[in-house]
């Protein structure tokens, strides 16, 4: 399993190397968001400063929707579905192997925000443990359930519109979770942040499992 | 009875839902009853 | 509610839950003869009935006989409906998503059409639920939309709903569609949990002490009407199931009938000069897997 | 030996539309057969029913000797299906396309090296990614995926489309050698001069059924 994971990893990534989409196009997009944050609320004033982690959490969500609906569009190449069918890889690694390059992904996006809150907005980073905890687990449950749920909308006509309509509400506790880990992590107590990330890492186990289950039915379900 | 604090917020919460799931009955009754026409009876497993 | 037309039938009763609906059919009866034209039956009419009984009764028990509470005087009353239909919601949705792993496994239609079912009702409690809670809200908070634990959960609980029926509204060929819903589905009970958890935490950190606890503490004639509340709704939403499936079933049913034909017309396409093989009738596209049910022709 | 393809009254369903109504074919070991017969005869759906790609609901099917019936994947390990779809990554070059989908197919580096050799791609195009090629180029890349796994049953839905006249007998030449080593090909096509040079059997198809085989191409010793 984890060698077809590997394979279909590396190619993800390969795919991505060469059309340098994320790089070229989703992380500036990104960024982007972050300003217009700071346009949307006075940046001298105290929101923006208090608002920071879910802003920035809010940015990485957006751009994951663009990565995992980048990812999904490589498999939706003509006659790519058949070929995977009728080839010897294990949908489990498959699954894995795509969520793998999306989390690679979005890690680099949210290094990049990182520096972005950091310097637009201010912030100075606190408990380091418990920002990387948040989010590792944060980026492994938006990466897993991102693909288990582009696999669910493939094919499908109005998949631009269906994903985040899908998408969204399913990661409304990663959003609340990881906000308030950050939020005990950059303000006071990180104690407080620990549980947050428990929960961020039941959800990663909880949609690593599932999208490893159910790819395999998706891919065969035409 | 009569004499009911917040008598409009009591009404509308007992109205609308009753509006809601009384037109919604509706509605199943009327598809119900076109789709049994188009399906030969015993196709059906109620009578 | 109920359909009250006069056509006598002889009592045929579906539960709900009916397991394996689509499996041999009985009588071949000649097919277009006249039978009722409704989703109604015996047992829906009595189930109505006594739906209908029960929310006279709640009218009576929630707006008259029960007090005004101490500190919400009347619109306490609105919790009769909003408690009870919170409940029915993840009903529906445990419904669903109970039916979505059964037709993951067992790739029965009924299942299929079980889930869409638990998912339609469901959000129809879910916005009954959204509205007589802002309702609630308005009086007892001046606010109309609270962030308490309980509404934010229903409300992301409806976008998933939304989303799921969404999904299944897409017109793919049937069992791709099914599976996909299926797999949503399935996963309807596990969202609920992470998001009610999730909000839980979230509101308890926030709860500032003037929020008065949803509940209030009940008892004596407002306990009852709160019973009373969950088996009015209780049957009503029952009586929704029951009729919703067999809509859904009879949308199955009504994909399969024109299947046939176009089996003839795709025979006819072959201009005679292919001799078209012994006509078999009716077959079951519904499992691929399985030998077919009705095959006449034995295999060579 | 049991034949390579054995289809008895065999339908499937594309949605709901049943593309085969019912079709009796035979392939032996070592044939190659032309199906023939106006679009929308079902000849694509033939092939993707042999692939294991599209379920039969009614009748027998029998691949290789595995019941398709039952469980299609033993099958989808065996075949190789080139179809009018490519099946590539664009944004991938030649090599990484073939590389990639001959280890999905478990198939050695020494096959895959082979499989471009074969093509004539593994010199100047090599490193060029797949957007960049013509059809024709594209065709040969995903038949370089095929070679690459050695299937022994070959499913070729026009497979000449688009292929100039040395590619064409390329081709023909990489067919007709996978039969000497015992593989089976089943193909379509419409430019039928070329494609009745290379088949042993044409099959006349029409309305999702399969009709009496039309002539046997004397087997040139």
């Amino acid at each position: 399993m984890w060698r077809d994971a590997s394979l279909v990893a590396g190619r993800d990534l390969r795919v991505e190397a060469r059309s340098r989409v994320t790089i070229n196009q989703v992380a500036p997009f990104a960024l982007l968001v972050l300003i217009l944050f700071a346009f949307a609320l006075d940046p001298d004033g105290p929101v923006l400063e208090r608002a920071t982690p879910g802003l920035y959490w809010i940015t990485v969500l957006f751009s994951a929707l663009l990565a995992i609906a980048r990812s999904a569009a490589v498999d939706e190449a003509d006659g790519v579905r058949d070929a995977l069918r009728l080839s010897a890889l294990d949908p489990a690694g498959v699954f894995v192997g795509k969520a793998l390059a999306v989390a690679a992904e979005l890690a680099a996006l949210e290094a990049l925000l990182g520096l972005g809150v950091i310097i637009l907005y201010g912030a100075d980073p606190a408990a380091l443990g418990l920002l990387g905890g948040t989010c590792l687990t944060a980026t492994v449950a938006v990466a897993s359930t991102g693909t288990l749920y582009g696999a669910l909308v493939s094919g499908l006509r109005v998949r631009e519109t269906l994903l985040p309509l899908l998408l969204l509400p399913v990661l409304a506790p990663v959003l609340i979770a990881a906000t308030r880990a950050f939020e005990a992590a950059l303000g006071g107590v990180p104690a407080d942040g620990w549980p947050w990330c428990g929960l961020l890492a039941a959800f990663a186990v909880l949609y690593s499992v599932a999208g490893a289950l159910a790819y395999g039915t998706l891919l065969e379900g035409s | 009875m009569i004499a009911m604090t917040h008598a409009g917020y009591v009404a509308a919460a007992w109205l609308a839902p009753a509006a809601l799931i009384g037109g919604y009955a509706l509605v199943l009754l009327r598809r119900g009853r076109s789709l049994s026409r188009q399906v030969p009876t015993e196709e059906r497993r109620w009578s | 509610m109920t359909a009250t037309t006069p056509a006598g039938t002889s009592s045929g009763t579906t539960t709900p839950t009916s397991t394996d609906p689509s499996g041999t059919r009985t009588g071949r009866g000649a097919p277009g003869s006249v039978g009722p034209s409704h989703t109604g039956s015996a047992a829906t009419r009595v189930l109505g009935l006594l739906a209908l009984a029960a929310v006279g009764l709640l009218v009576l028990y929630g707006l008259v006989i029960s007090p005004a509470d101490r500190e919400m005087a009347d619109s306490v009353r609105i919790m009769y409906v909003h408690v009870p239909s919170a409940t029915y919601l993840y009903v529906g949705c445990f419904i669903t998503s109970l039916a979505s792993g059964l037709w993951l496994w067992k790739r029965t239609p009924g299942w299929d059409a079980l889930g869409e079912t638990g998912a339609e009702v469901a959000l129809v409690f879910s916005f009954v639920t959204l509205l007589t809670g802002s309702l609630w809200g308005r009086p007892t908070w001046g606010t109309y939309w609270v962030w308490d634990a309980r509404l934010t959960s229903t409300a992301v609980l409806t976008a998933l709903l939304i989303g799921y029926l969404a999904l299944r509204r897409l017109d793919l060929d049937p069992d791709a569609r099914s599976t996909r819903a299926a797999v949503l589905g399935l996963l309807l009970v596990p969202n609920v949990l992470v998001v009610n958890r999730s909000v839980e935490w979230w509101r308890s950190i926030h709860q500032d002490s003037t929020l008065v606890k949803l509940d209030p503490t009940i008892e004596g004639d407002m306990l009852v009407a709160l019973m009373v509340g969950f088996l009015a709704l209780g049957l009503v939403f029952t009586w929704l199931m029951v009729h919703r499936f067999r809509v859904a079933w009879l949308e199955q049913q009504a994909d399969r009938v024109d299947l046939d034909a176009a089996l003839r017309e795709r025979r006819a396409e072959a201009k005679g000069q292919v001799a078209p093989p012994a006509a078999p009738d009716r077959f079951d596209t519904s499992d691929p897997s399985g030998p077919d049910v009705d095959e006449k022709v034995t295999p060579a | 030996m049991e034949p390579a393809v054995h289809l008895r009254d065999a339908v499937a369903l594309l949605g709901r539309f049943p593309a085969l109504a019912g079709i009796d074919l035979d392939v032996r070991r070592g044939e190659i057969v032309l199906l023939r017969g106006p679009n929308g005869a079902g000849k694509t759906t033939v092939l993707r029913v042999c692939a294991g790609l599209v379920p039969v609901v009614r009748g027998v099917a029998t691949v290789l000797g595995h019941d398709l019936r039952r469980d299609v994947r033993p099958v989808r390990r065996r075949v190789g299906l080139l179809g009018h779809a490519t099946g590539l990554f664009d944004d991938l070059t030649v090599a990484d396309n073939v590389t990639f989908w001959g280890r999905a197919y478990r198939a050695g580096d020494a096959d895959i090296a082979a499989a471009l050799d074969l093509v004539g791609l593994s010199t100047r195009l090599r490193d060029v990614p797949v957007a960049r090629l013509s059809a024709g180029q594209r065709r040969r890349t995903s038949l370089a995926c095929l070679l690459a796994r050695r299937p022994e049953l070959w499913l070729l839905d026009e497979p000449h489309a688009g292929l100039d006249h040395d590619a064409r007998d390329l081709l023909d030449g990489l067919a007709r050698q996978a039969v000497d080593q015992g593989a089976t090909v089943v193909m379509s096509s419409h430019e039928l001069e070329r494609a009745e040079a290379l088949a042993d059997r044409v099959v006349e198809l029409d309305g999702g059924m399969a009709g009496q085989t039309l002539h046997e191409v004397p087997h040139v010793a």
